[in-house]
């Protein structure tokens, strides 16, 4: 089912918390689908200067969650915006088909915050 | 530590019942229907398994034929007995928490022209004996409820349903996959027309059950060809799975009364340490009228398949009734119809215990747990640590 | 001295076999279907061997479905088949010569209003490539002939066969039961869509089997409930059996030229030493398009139960055709199907030799056999053994 | 299937052969049928002083081809014809149900050679 490094992150995923003040928060899911995801983005001269995560998921969502945060670090917004699900499932080395949703879920939870961030600009 | 707590999945093949099986593994290899004295000395190994199992079901030995597990006896008993039927009637009535053997079985009926009642439970999961009396139409041609729910635990008043569906004249099948290991199961006590069992939920061998079908009932046949099984069950005997079903029966009837006391303390300490020391637990299910080895638990703000994952970290072996862990979209249906809320549905956890389980063991899950589930909820958007408390929204 | 020669009924387990099954018969006892590492490890399991068989009859791991054995592949092949087509036409091609599986398969698709076309064979029990080809009407879906016949051993021209099929775009399954010990089965080649296996009769264990369903084949499903399978076949994945099914057929595959070659050698010499020895003996079946491990024999003026229950008496274990043997009233129908008169359809032995057997076992199986048939025609009113010769009336 | 005795019967069957000169003789079944059974019996003053039999046909057919050639002897015609198939079974100590008939076969051998034996007396 899951792959040793999908195993791996779920078991010490990084990011995992809030961000005071955050530029950029995004949250996508509902509880009744058994996940939410909530990205906080700390963002200096469109640029993502650090990015933590909160999320009620399983296995496949957190670490997905861990990694999107992980990618997008010390990106531009304008390139985070260019990470695409398929972008998480090859940097957790695959999912398994039923829970390539949760790297979708990750995709909208960046697209979110930074639409968030955003819209703080304007 | 690796702890196996998922004995309603499967169980682990008792080193008694495979000493049992091993001269069928290696000498003893003719084919039952076979003449000769290879074949006669298989057939005499299941002739013997298949009293020995009648004996304990309370049947006579021509009433039990043996298939490839629970899935196939409930599959042709429903299917079976709605066939055969049809010229009578087309309605069945059924529960919504039936295991998808059963749920799946009746879905193809009503594509086959069958109208089927799904009865809903209580909060326990249990049904009512008054809404199914109502349910039954001119044209009910067969009851099916399952004995003990998989994923609860909760356990049916099967005796009861038996007497009435003797006193309308419709034909009753129970579903005991998951009570054979606890509960009693003469068919007699029961009164039931058939009943499905699968080994492997008894520490027997996968790949084996029993329709019990009770003398004088008649019912179409799933697999056909040879003569095995007094022509209703086509396919070369599966001796050794049989021998070995029977030994793992016999076993567990044995040993019966003696594992549910030790199953249902440690159980019963399980939900009390759970209980007591995780907030927002809930318990699934009855507190009483429930299997001794089940102990079913939401942990609100938390996702189940997670729960199990962090688990499985520490070597602890659990199920969850997530949509997460079954692989489709929705929560288990069990928990939707016990009017479990969907969120806390996908935070389910199923506890089930065995024989083999120690005190030690339920220490170690327990002291497990909290951790997990305070780590998972430090995670959660829907959990605020410092208040301690939490929401859905 | 005991000896086997019923391999065509059942094999004994390759102790190699059982030894890879032994770590699922003991410690790796999870449910495939689990999440957790117990479940993890079995699934492991079950892929690899998925993999194995896959590469082994040239196919993608995704076309193989495990079943309970040959005559479930079958029931679900043909029925499921011929009821997921059903709008597309009503007309099924078979043989006469089927293994009761699909003979009784394809009774019950007739009593759903399907309607067969039982295509007979020569007097070697092959059938007429011509004749199949006649027998194809615009509402034909499925045509299903056997690759080996089991009581006479006859091999049909599947890759012919297959290649119409596809030329005409109709489904072809073949029941390979019989087969997979000796010939190719590898699914190109055959050109089929569908194809059944039994383990047991490759020295691999009981109750378990194969259906290999080629890609884009869409059948209904026989036995439905859980996801195993990928939802097509439900029920607790038998992980030991599937292990030790994918090391039989390793096994089988890596040694089957040489075991061809030995089991050959040794049947030709039955045959020889029969037909030089017993007067009024009569082989069976075809002298080369015939498994290497099949001789069927009749006996003029003796009855077939009565010669294998004396080759019993020494300890020889064989099959035969007669009606006394199989529990009807009318002899093996592939006996009447290849013209072979009543009476000595009633005379006919299978000797079903494999990997196993040994010159010693065949020398001392004819010497009693020329001892049996002699001491039987003395006892049978239709020999005279003065004269040294017998008629049927 | 076959219980011990009937197996040890078809292993030395008693009375296998013919009479020369036989005062009845009744056959029965039919090679289609994969049956033929053939008594021959020497009658003195009524008494079956002796019986013989050949068969064709199945363990069962023989053994029960055995057992009620022995159990005729020594008897008054008249008690032979008494004989039916079930006091052959139970002298077999039990047949399984697909092979009744061929205890049937034996009491109608019996039969069938007691009215050749009535009708050469007329
Ligand atoms: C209640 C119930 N019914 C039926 C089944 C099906 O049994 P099996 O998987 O052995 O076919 C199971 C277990 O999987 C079960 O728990
Ligand atoms: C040709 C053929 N098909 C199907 C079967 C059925 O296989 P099984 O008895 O393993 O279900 C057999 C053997 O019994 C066979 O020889």
């Amino acid at each position: 089912m899951y792959n040793q490094k999908v195993i791996d992150i779920f078991a010490n995923p990084k990011n995992v918390g809030e961000i005071e003040n955050a530029d950029g928060v995004g949250t996508v899911g509902n509880p009744s689908c058994g996940d939410i995801m909530k990205i906080y983005l700390k963002i200096e001269n469109d640029v993502i200067v650090d990015a933590k995560f909160k999320t009620f998921g399983c296995a496949a969502a957190i670490a997905s969650s861990s990694i999107a945060t992980e990618m997008i670090k010390g990106m531009k917004v304008e390139d985070a915006l260019k990470i695409k699900n398929a972008d998480v499932v090859k940097e957790l080395e695959g999912l398994p088909p039923q829970k390539i949703h949760c790297s979708v879920l990750a995709e909208e939870a960046i697209t979110a915050a930074i639409q968030d961030y955003k819209s703080k600009q304007k | 530590m690796k702890v196996y707590l998922d004995s309603a999945a499967t169980t682990k093949l008792d080193p008694r019942v495979l000493e049992e099986m091993m001269p069928y593994l290696t000498d003893v290899y003719g084919n039952a229907s076979s003449l000769h004295s290879f074949g006669r000395q298989a057939l005499n190994a299941v002739d013997k398994a298949r009293l020995c199992i009648a004996q304990i079901l309370g049947a006579s030995p021509g009433e039990i034929y043996f298939t490839s597990g629970g899935t196939e006896s409930d599959n042709w008993a429903v299917k079976g007995a709605a066939r055969a039927l049809k010229k009578s009637g087309k309605h069945i009535i059924t529960t919504e928490i039936e295991h998808p053997a059963m749920i799946q079985t009746c879905k193809e009926l009503e594509k086959e022209g069958f109208e089927v009642t799904y009865l809903g439970v209580d909060n326990h999961g249990i049904i009512s004996l008054e809404e199914l009396k109502k349910a039954v139409r001119d044209d009910t041609i067969l009851i099916t409820v399952m004995y003990a729910n998989n994923e609860i635990g909760s356990i049916q008043p099967i005796p009861q349903i038996g007497k009435f569906a003797q006193e309308e004249g419709i034909l009753f099948h129970t579903d005991a996959v998951q009570a054979v290991s606890s509960l009693d199961i003469n068919v007699k006590n029961l009164n039931v027309d058939m009943l499905s069992i699968s080994a492997h939920k008894f520490h027997g061998p996968k790949g084996i059950g029993i329709l019990y079908i009770k003398n004088g009932v008649r019912i179409s046949k799933l697999i056909v060809g040879g003569h095995q099984e007094k022509g209703f069950r086509a396919g070369t005997t599966n001796t050794p799975a049989i021998v070995g079903m029977a030994k793992a029966l016999e076993l567990c009837e044995e040993e019966k009364a003696e594992n549910n006391k030790r199953i249902k303390e440690l159980r019963d300490y399980l939900i009390k340490r759970i209980e007591d020391e995780i907030p927002f637990s809930h318990l699934n299910g009855h507190r009483e009228k429930r299997l001794v080895s089940n102990a079913n638990f939401s942990f609100d703000y938390v996702e189940g398949e997670a729960i199990l994952m962090q688990l499985d970290l520490k070597g602890i072996a659990v199920s969850s009734g997530s949509a997460c862990s079954s692989g489709s979209l929705d929560p288990s249906h069990v928990m939707l119809a016990i009017g479990c809320p969907i969120e806390r549905s996908h935070s389910s956890i199923r506890f089930s215990l065995d024989k083999d389980t120690t005190r030690e063991e339920i220490d170690y899950t327990v002291d497990s747990l909290k951790e997990i589930i305070e780590k998972l909820r430090s995670w959660s958007p829907l959990f605020n640590v410092e208040k301690g408390e939490g929401t859905y929204v």
